[in-house]
């Protein structure tokens, strides 16, 4: 088992709150992380096709596997300017 | 240089760091919230940042700008917390030695910056308010 | 709003002047004096003007600009006399509800300014000056 | 014959001074102007390709008819910016 931080902003953060500590089974991927967010936060589910996947600061496919400590976020479509 | 800040942005002191004497030109665009966003008027708006990602993907648009174009200096600051009509949300700011080189990465980097810079804007119209969502809106229950 | 001026030009207030609660984006382009020129260091420039023809032809352009695009507000601001390196010269700047227009406007605000408007430029070097005639250099026996 | 008025800018005031009053027959077009102005200045000749004619703060061709009264000048090429 790994444990990684997972943060929510804007309308994420909302549905879920700031931020979630997740243990997830070793060599899981972004999209198992984001699944077992989405059976207890139930508003997460339709925002599925529309985030976007970070881990460190950095934009990832949802097939990124995770490890250890990481900081992840999905990130809903960004709006600043 | 990259920032993003809580407090008000100064335009002039922005344009004051990237003119070097050797850039002819400095083009700079300033992002301000409108008073209407589709139809509705609004009061004011919020904008919240995933601030260290931010910064981080601020700092990559200035390098990739600097490989496409020969220019002196970017600029690129969003300013993040509750903002009211007219006041500054982001500027970019390119000086260069040739203006098209200015126009064409101030273009660029504000066109980056809406694109992948994990910022959101809450609108407060007169009543309820609303994530707008890339370019949509959606309706938050309050 | 168009002005030649022999006072130091605030980019600041242009914009302020311009930015109206409908606009959300103002791309404002500064042109500054710049330390070198055709491979001759520059100590100082003096520009020069027929002062009621030029003001008369930026209201010109300012108004070809609020015919070819939709936009809020134009200022057009050259400053004559004496200017030291990295003094503001010419500022041009477009306020419109979408930035593409800001962009484009301000674009062409300063290549008619800088074709049109009659405005001559005279480069101060550690030895000599020569007037700048269009693109080119003509030395200046003194 | 009619009196106008020529004034000059940017390099060409440092061959001619600031303003000349020219009087000269009626009908009479830009071009005829410059090439008697040109007969008293010699540094002016070389001008004639670049430069512009503006009568009342507006550009017209070297053909545009003078009036008396006109405020008449002779552009050169401009460095503004």
């Amino acid at each position: 088992m790994i444990s990684v931080n997972v943060k929510f902003f804007g309308p994420l953060r909302e549905i879920v709150g700031e931020e979630r500590k997740l243990e997830l089974p070793d060599a899981c991927t972004g999209d198992v992380a984001f699944e077992k967010l989405a059976s207890s936060y139930h508003g997460l589910h339709k925002w599925k096709p529309s985030v976007r996947l970070a881990v460190n600061l950095e934009y990832v496919q949802f097939s990124h596997e995770l490890h250890a400590g990481d900081e992840v976020s999905f990130i809903p479509p960004v709006s600043g300017g | 240089m990259v920032a993003v800040t809580h407090t008000p942005i100064d335009v002039e002191r922005i344009f004051r760091e990237i003119a070097t004497p050797r850039s002819g030109g400095i083009d700079v665009f300033v992002g301000t919230v409108r008073n209407h966003s589709h139809g509705k008027r609004v009061r004011q708006l919020e904008y919240s940042a995933y601030v260290p990602m931010a910064e981080k993907l601020m700092a990559e648009i200035e390098q990739e700008i600097k490989r496409k174009w020969v220019i002196e200096s970017v600029a690129l600051v969003h300013r993040v917390g509750m903002l009211q009509i007219g006041d500054v949300a982001v500027v970019t700011a390119v000086s260069a030695h040739h203006r098209d080189a200015a126009f064409e990465a101030c273009r660029y980097a504000i066109d980056r910056v809406k694109g992948v810079v994990p910022i959101w804007k809450k609108e407060y119209f007169e009543e309820g308010m609303a994530w707008v969502v890339g370019q949509h809106e959606v309706d938050v229950q309050t």
